[in-house]
């Protein structure tokens, strides 16, 4: 006797209107997690890795277990700006989409420590291959809020000449490669780096960012094919923000299994990490890090977070999800997180810390001001027309050539 | 008759061939629960089911391949493709796959799958959310190309996608989604409820594939045009002052050359108006076939409009897309030309 | 301090002119793996599943252990004539290639038990999408061999009509899908066939067939997934034949996990088998089945096996492996070892099977006579030449009704 | 001079360069020990090392998706995709990425990739060892897209292909890898080293890319061809006894229309042949470009010799292979029109 098979469907906690329900999420004590040597073979890795969570943060603050990073009070601080600044910049690019001063926006409210962390955990010569959710990155790196700003704005500062649309932006000198409307072709591409590093006996590494939505498509595969057969020097990173736009992770094929388990299939050591938890999240890309500049391998790295806001300025997360979801999630936010630590330890106060979102503030403002200086999508400076033709090719090809012409005529007439 | 704008027909089209036969079944990324990123398959889910109506992961090549499989297995699935742009990870199984099955088990195989996928820019979509690929589509054997410009046409030409046992690439240009777009920017938004074919039938129709419609007849020279650019290349007339005939091509393979060449043969001069890249573009064929079919009709060269030879910058929108001002120019040249 | 990383090139165990070594092939005594209920859940299945070979049939040719399927001596009769039918059928048609009277083809010896015992394991109004290297499934759902000839011969009754290379077979009524040059394309649509099966509550399941090689492509990925995600009816097998063309199974990823092991990360349980075991090819189907038919989901099975002969007719082998590595291959022939298990059973004898090869000998010749007398690449009947524009689509469309009669014209200049 | 087929022109192209350069690498399936299927990276492995003549995973968008990041690394990847037929899982990353980077980036990234890979018919290949693919890729602004038709020409594009700091695709006609073809099946193969071209030179040169070849000067008709089709068509123009012009393409993407304009400017009349597909085909663009430029000069539509618009047949070969008689054919016609 069979049963007459349906199709399976997966379902979300929780629907609007429904409360929310976080109790697929496993919950793990901070330090429970053993930490392995970096050099370790996958074959004597622990399983903990993968099905439990690297959380270092515990509910009170407190940095345990062995994936401590031991970071000094300076860094933490300075973790903590970045990820504030980032928050900043993320808050005033919505108010100024809000206002039509640009034509789009995406924030990354609540997973500011996935980017910082990760940052501050690699060299500066390591190169990243960014998702659009990670502007921490860049942020951590150093990168003036005015050069971002320029970006969104198309103006004429912007490094991408106005091609991009906002948040697409790159950093040559920065080691942060350009962000693609296509998703997960990052991916590929940063194995292939790290390749190319390998090859030429260099020992800067790659990294890359996808969230879990995009980790269905074939680039994940490659990446994990390719990491894998050639050992790679490259971190992979799986930003589990529990939603695409609007469908939850279960449709990406997290139901089943944490994304972090897709690693050992491949020979490639999963870890899924806390993404809130900022000491945890430099710690597991330090161990990856150790790993793939001593040849070690790949990891794959799962950082399990939230969305908090809209996937975009073109979407309504209302229609999805229950609207208080975000503040059930079990793992809180990543900025208290580590400012809790800080003042518990001493390091930080409640007073500096509005002081310092008052300075940030100020500063993303001011930096506002500076960027719209260099034109926006209605002011002067703009940007040349003529840009259109640029690039398409090292040299311009004759069609273009002709093509260019042909639009200064239209503009003469 | 009831008015709809595009996403409503479009959604209408789904609704009532989900309703007929048991067989149809969608599937796309946020189409379920969601509705869609444009709202296309809003109420759907609802109405046939979570069995019917299918949010799928973020692999176009799966929702692809898995669609030739359950069109190979009786059903007749409607996939979505959430921007053009996005298409390129399911080329594999469109071209090696979709197109060829039928060919190569001489007909014992065949998935009726339709693919539908907005397309065109203007909405400030930059490179990755206004490309026009529908060229390459065209120069495959064994799928059929299809793109509506209005919401009578979409509904009409969606339910006959489905129904066909072809498959069919559906291009929704999603700059009229909600209202016809003349080309210039600066204007106020027109809704579709001011335009003839916004008079939409609640009920079950469909219009041939493989058939042009003459939008204006006219006697001076012939456009030929689809989607988004035939509202366009009817402002550029009036503009212009030019006796144009405009023909909407709506099925661009297979091409429904009758009409054309009765068309230029009438005129004696012709241009080709699309906003994806002119090189190796769809206009290329559309000027191939018609010195060929017309060539002693031909007062002047063949002239095509398109979008320039890069991609679709996200500052440059209005001085890339093939505006009023730029398919007039082309109007008069070929008028003064001979 | 880091060592300086250079890539890895993951390397053969052996090249010309070296001795075989297979080693690196897993040896678990036959009858070793434990067989969990079909319906166990993911997450309870053993892990020796995937790390050991499930292996039916031991040294000495006895059945043994938990996954034995108890076939009777008629239904293992069965499996040897078609698996000897598939050898006599491959051999005449290499040379039957040798002589010009075929383009090309693609053998499957050694691999005979994969395909033969799964057809048998599985029902008749089962889907099956083939690779090209699993003809046995044809042979043992009980096609005429003619009708395979006819399709190599593009002849006057070819299924194809003309349109594929020889062996990309199809098989409508017999519920075999068709072979495509393009690799893996044919997984995802076997997890869609599944999906549609599952839509429409009817309980028949898919299954499909890969090598080790092709599962780096894209469609291996996006068939897991959807598998996954819906939980889809199917079976998903990798024949690891520890070769795709010239490249050996490291290439493809196989040098630290089996491919088996991709299975659970995707919420899929992955079984290795013994390819040339045919008891165990059939336990191990039957169970993955079970599974697919009960609504309990998809599962990967990796059948690991050796392609004894050439890639295809146009591959010279000695070129990048040693020449005598087939007789080095640690788990035999399939035809060998079921014949073995049979004799000692008092089931079958050396003369039997002498006369059975002779038998099928004889019949494949028969076969090849009719076949040509329905045309050959030489020879009429031909296949009517306008038959080049029918089935692009459906009805036949103005441009290809003009080609056609073009090419009509240029016939009759 | 040494003489060379086109597998050793395209070898000795490879082995300067990684000579030359110790940026160049090499990645395909069985490329590396095995030197290729087609032979074309034999021994390269041996003389380079496993480091820069690597084998890879049977997965074209790894291929070329690493090949991006190792050419936005420093390195000068040359890719070989097996069989143009089986380039279309690397699509997303050719179209979406290789061609784009440098444009979205303002030219702050880019890759310097080589995309070689061997397409056409005539090797009873059937549908998926036959395709000529390079009208899809001609379409793509900022991939430029090259066929050579002999060794010479091969090694010196080749050579160049792999300098160019923008993207290539070389297709490498398979057909005429061991000999010129001149479409006749029935013929004894004829070896590259009874053909001029065939002298190839040891060492280091290149062809620019970009430039078009007239390899026989005529009055009566420009032939337009590349690759297979040039031999064909100066079979054809033998056979026909037309005074042909043809003109040998060689790079289809960015085109030489200086070279097309002034021999049609001449001839007055022109044929395009190609072996791919005819609708929206690479033949398209050819039309396309020479009415809009020499509109006044023709006395003749241009004709297109393609394969018909079906996939690729194995039993009727040479049915659906464009050969002599049919451009002998069609030369024919077009002199005879006016
Ligand atoms: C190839 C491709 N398909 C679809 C899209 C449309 N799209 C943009 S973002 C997105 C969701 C991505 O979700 P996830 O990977 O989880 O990242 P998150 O937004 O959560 O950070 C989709 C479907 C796209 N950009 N590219
Ligand atoms: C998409 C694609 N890429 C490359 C090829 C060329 N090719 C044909 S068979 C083959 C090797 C396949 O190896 P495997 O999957 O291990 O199967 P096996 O031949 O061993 O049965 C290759 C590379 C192809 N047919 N399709
Ligand atoms: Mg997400
Ligand atoms: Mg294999």
């Amino acid at each position: 006797m069979t049963r007459t098979p349906r199709l399976h469907i997966p379902h979300p906690p929780a629907r609007p209107g429904a409360d929310p329900d976080f109790s697929y999420v496993t919950r793990v004590p901070a330090g429970s997690v053993p930490r392995p040597d970096p050099h370790t073979r996958l074959r004597d890795l622990p399983n903990e890795l993968i099905y439990d969570i690297v959380r270092v943060l515990d509910d009170e603050g407190t940095a345990v277990g062995p994936w401590d990073p031991g970071l000094d009070p300076d860094e933490l601080q300075f973790g903590l700006r970045h990820m504030l600044e980032t928050r900043a910049f993320d808050d005033h690019m919505l108010r100024m989409h809000r206002q039509g001063k640009i034509s789009f926006y995406m924030k990354s409210r609540g997973e500011e420590a996935v980017a910082v962390a990760a940052a501050m955990a690699l060299k500066p010569s390591d190169m990243l291959f960014p998702s659009y959710r990670v502007q921490g990155l860049q942020i951590a790196r150093g990168r003036s809020l005015v050069d971002l700003m320029n970006q969104c704005l198309s103006n004429s500062r912007d490094m991408c000449k106005g091609r991009q649309m906002p948040i697409m932006y790159h950093w040559k000198r920065g080691n942060i490669f350009s962000i693609s409307g296509n998703l997960t072709t990052q991916y590929p591409q940063a194995v292939g780096w790290a390749m190319a590093a390998a090859i030429k006996g260099e020992d800067d590494i790659a990294a890359a960012w996808i969230g879990e939505g995009s980790s269905a498509e074939a680039d994940f595969h490659h990446a994990m094919t390719f990491a894998s057969v050639y050992r790679a020097p490259v971190i992979l990173n799986i930003v589990n923000n529990q939603y695409a736009i609007s469908t939850f992770q279960g449709t990406a094929g997290g139901e089943h299994r944490p994304f972090a388990a897709r690693g050992p299939g491949y020979g490639i050591p999963g870890i899924r990490v806390d993404g809130n938890d900022f000491p945890a999240v430099y710690a597991v890309t330090q161990w990856a890090a150790e790993r793939a500049r001593s040849g070690t391998g790949p990891t794959l790295i799962e950082l399990v977070t939230y969305r908090v806001d809209a996937h975009s300025t073109s979407d309504d997360p209302s229609r999805y999800r229950p609207k208080n979801e975000a503040d059930a999630w079990p793992y809180g936010d990543p900025v208290e997180r580590l400012k809790t630590h800080l003042i518990r330890f001493g390091q930080w106060s409640e007073t500096r810390h509005a002081a310092l979102v008052e300075e940030l503030k100020a500063q993303v403002e001011r930096d506002w001001a500076e960027a719209c200086s260099y034109g926006t999508m209605t002011a002067p400076p703009f940007l040349d027309k003529n840009e259109l033709f640029e690039d398409v090719y090292a040299d311009m090809p004759p069609h273009l050539i002709a093509q260019k012409k042909q639009m200064r005529a239209l503009e003469e007439d | 008759m009831p008015r709809m704008n595009m996403v409503q027909a479009i959604n209408s089209a789904m609704d009532i061939m989900l309703d007929r036969d048991p067989n149809v079944i969608c599937i796309g990324q946020d189409i379920g629960y969601f509705g869609g990123v444009f709202r296309c398959t809003d109420g759907l889910q609802r109405k046939y089911g979570e069995h019917r109506v299918i949010d799928a992961p973020i692999a176009e090549g799966g929702i692809i391949g898995s669609a030739i499989g359950m069109g190979v297995n009786g059903l007749r699935p409607v996939a979505e493709i959430q921007f053009a742009d996005y298409i390129y990870p399911g080329c594999d199984q469109i071209i090696s796959e979709l197109a060829r099955l039928r060919y190569r088990t001489a007909g014992d195989f065949f998935a009726p799958v339709t693919i539908r996928t907005p397309c065109g820019g203007g909405i400030r979509g930059g490179q990755t959310h206004s490309q026009s690929p529908e060229g390459i589509f065209t120069h495959l054997c064994g799928v059929k190309v299809v793109m509506p410009s209005n919401p009578y046409d979409a509904k009409g030409l969606l339910i006959a996608a489905i129904e066909d046992d072809d498959p069919v690439i559906f291009f929704e240009p999603k700059r009229i989604y909600n209202g016809p777009f003349d080309g210039d920017p600066d204007k106020p938004a027109v809704p579709w409820n001011t335009h003839p074919h916004s008079e939409v039938p609640a009920e079950y129709y469909t219009l041939p594939i493989g058939r042009a419609e003459i939008v204006r007849p006219g006697e001076d020279v012939t456009v030929l045009c689809y989607g988004t650019m035939v509202h366009v290349c009817q402002a550029a007339a009036d503009f212009a002052e030019v006796d144009a005939e405009i023909i909407d091509l709506r099925t661009l393979s297979p091409l429904d050359v009758t009409t054309i060449r009765q068309s230029v043969e009438k005129t004696g001069r012709c241009v080709a108006v699309h906003e994806a890249t002119r090189f190796s573009g769809y206009g290329a064929e559309l000027a191939a076939t018609v010195q060929e079919e017309c060539f002693y009709s031909l007062e002047a060269p063949i002239l095509r409009v398109t979008g320039w030879d890069t991609p679709y910058p996200h500052a440059f929108e209005w001085d890339y897309f093939p505006g009023k001002r730029r398919v007039a120019k082309a109007l008069e040249q070929v008028l003064e030309m001979s």
